[in-house]
């Protein structure tokens, strides 16, 4: 129960400025938009955001980067938001561009407690300047550092009241690699359950790694992103002690 | 001259041709463009589509479903017998050697084979996605592009001009106008489209290559 | 179905002597017997087993050790088969040691294309000897090589005919690594069954990591290790067109 | 003199000790050794316990099953709410600092707090296990062992003798006699048995520590 939060400003209430937050999703599909949501309407400057895309033009992270509150982004594709772009040729933005193995790689590195490991991808390429190259049985590697956060902000389908999730087709991307690199993991949910109603083995996230857990609000739909009303989102929490 | 076609009708025939070479139990990864086009012309229901953002299984959709979708964000379908997976294990399925063809639009491609598919010097294109990854992991790699570009020069080049995203050479290259094998580093002229000569070819590819049909 | 095959030898033809073998199992628990068995029928020699435990004495791996085919043993615990150690007192083994955490994340690092990693542990002891060590952020890491192997002897408890897998409680441990990181993948389960039949959502090695699927012979039990006949074997081979 | 317990006693008391320890949502991997014997004697239900073969939620058997064990590889239950994973998930929680604490069985002990617990030089123990993944990432690390070796010598030493599991120091140290808390590398008996005299803990310490109960 004690990690069960009724609202997304609860559930951010250990965000602070300056920040390296890690959030899920390849673009909105399994992004958190309920938290961020939350962290547009929170005070907060200066952050660090780990994501695959900054979201979409105005849409997701793509609005918390228009309100001027991320410093840096790591990412893999921002082309799909032309935002990023500009905010970079006006030197409004860091980047960092990792290439998605490297990206999803490096968030698992960090939960696991690894430093860094070598890879074979983008060896010879622009995005290899400045790294340690390294021969290992006759092959060429590259040297790429762990990534590590402060927050996770995550989307899954399913929680218990312990934490344990599942997650639902595409929408699992870097979800459960997030949910291990951060010293905070928030999630939000279509649903809570009591424990034991799901299968032990095919829960994803085991329950150890998440702190908080809300139901979500904001829903990508085929429609576009709905929000969703308290009765609707009560009725998602069908664990009965609530 | 040929007539010239839509783009569209340009892209569906790369794709349709592209299709040809997917036979058998093999896993293919499909990238973001024309290769998105390909899926409908496979004949063999033995080829797995595999897409990076956590699918082996793709099929057309069905019912569109807005958490299922591929590498270009666009819905698709699931296969009978597909898998989700988070996105550190499918790049370790393409890193790793696994995935046996990859199917990519490239901006560029030299006479080595090298191509350059994600960054444009001086423009706001801020992205590399799974390419990088592909490159160095597929088995094969198969290139799908347009012969020239919007301004009507070749994309098959002598020298990248942009940054190149692998130092591998793919194995193939398809275009509207031809299909190219690459071996040690050299391009072989393999097949010509309906319509096109071997001299429409040279005229219209900057780059060096051995004519082989 | 043309990952199917009958017998064991069937299973084991590209098994040669002189190779790198991957063998899955905590202890018996999740491994291979059937397999395993089928390499003691085989005629091979001068092997390289990576495996946790090289079996418990004259069970499992312990048989196969037991007919000098061992050449060398890469594991992390060989305390509960002492035959490993008088073997290798006398000088007819060559063993390899490495904490769990480091014999399971280099297989996985191999069969993700990795090179090597950084990681802590070990740091400082008798098992660091001769490893690189490197700070990164002010945290002292040895770099450990990932393990690629030519073949990979794995159990599952479910595989549909095109070879995806599920595992079945503590059964699972290594099983999942190993199938990422062998030329040849072959595996034993308890039931074969339709594609489809697996829930996307629950599949834990999706079927391009699986090159030859058998149904097991050999069963651990409460009682010990059972020998089912042909009959019962047939029976959990419930897909259609076998 | 204390009356001497037979080894099941002794190793019970000691377990028995250690489950005090054990309260709230908290995460605890038992290791091999006298920490099996841990789960009967923990009285918070919201304590989770992990195997490194893959299970968090581990309880007392039930029903037996051969494919359900611990690290010992014994038989154990599954909790309402456990989950399963691979061995490197498994070791990806503990090294990357996901389970709260660690209860480690140990050959030795030095005043630091370092241990000795998978190698006897000369001798056919060659395994290490979890060893060293649990003493680099679990946030605690308590040690539960019987303060003396079999043949009476003192197992809490001002050196090692058999190589060390780690440069890190564990957080406690558990024994029969006596409690012992590390804090910037020096031990502080913190609580003696019952009818156990600081002057016997003393007598029988190889170990420098000091008093501060």
């Amino acid at each position: 129960m004690e990690k069960l939060v009724q609202q997304a400003n609860q559930a951010l209430s250990c965000v602070e400025s300056g920040q390296t937050i890690l959030v899920g999703g390849f673009g909105l599909i399994g992004a958190p938009l309920t938290l961020i949501d939350g962290l547009i309407k929170k005070d907060v400057k200066d952050l660090t955001i780990v994501s695959n895309n900054i979201g979409e033009p105005g849409r997701g992270l793509g609005l918390v980067l228009n309100q001027n509150k991320i410093k840096k982004a790591i990412g893999s594709y921002f082309t799909s938001n032309r935002d990023v772009g500009d905010k970079y040729q006006k030197g409004e933005i860091e980047l960092e561009l990792l290439p998605q193995g490297t990206l999803s790689e490096s968030i698992r590195a960090g939960g696991a407690g690894l430093g860094g490991y070598y890879t074979t991808t983008g060896v010879g390429t622009d995005l290899a300047i400045g790294k340690e190259e390294r021969v290992i049985d006759g092959t060429t590697y590259i040297l790429e550092k762990s990534i590590h956060a402060d927050i996770a902000l995550i989307r899954a389908h399913k929680a218990d009241t312990l934490g344990n999730l599942v997650y639902y087709k595409t929408a699992r991307n870097f979800n459960p690699l997030m949910a291990t690199a951060a010293k905070t993991v928030i999630v939000e949910v279509d649903e809570i359950v009591e424990p034991g109603e799901l299968n032990p083995e095919e829960i994803i996230t085991p329950h150890l790694y998440v702190d908080t857990i809300l139901v979500a609000e904001h829903i990508l739909t085929t429609e576009g992103v709905v929000v969703h009303d308290r009765e609707s989102i009560e009725n998602r929490v069908t664990a009965n002690n609530r | 001259m040929t007539v010239s076609l839509s783009k569209i009708e340009l892209q569906q025939t790369i794709a349709k041709r592209v299709a040809k070479e997917l036979k058998g139990s093999i896993t293919v990864n499909l990238g973001v463009g024309i290769p998105t086009l390909v899926p409908k012309f496979i004949e063999d229901p033995k080829v797995h589509l595999h897409t990076e953002n956590g699918l082996l299984g793709v099929t057309d959709v069905k019912e569109e479903d807005p958490n299922l979708v591929n590498a270009s964000k666009l819905p698709v379908g699931e296969a009978v017998g597909a898998s989700y997976f988070d996105s550190a294990g499918s790049f370790g399925m393409i890193r790793g050697g696994h995935v046996d063809m990859a199917i990519l639009g490239a901006l560029q491609a030299d006479e080595t084979g090298q191509i350059a598919n994600w960054a444009v010097p001086g423009k706001n294109i801020i992205g590399v996605g799974g390419a990088m990854d592909l490159l160095v992991g597929a088995k094969k790699v198969i290139v799908a592009m347009s012969h020239a570009s919007k301004d009507g020069e070749s994309k098959i080049m002598e020298k990248l001009t942009y940054p190149k995203t692998s130092n591998r050479s793919v194995d193939m290259i398809i275009t509207d106008l031809a299909v190219f094998e690459v071996r040690e580093r050299q391009l072989y002229l393999l097949e010509l489209a309906p319509g096109i000569s071997v001299e429409e070819v040279q005229e219209k590819t900057e780059a060096n290559f051995i004519v082989d049909l």
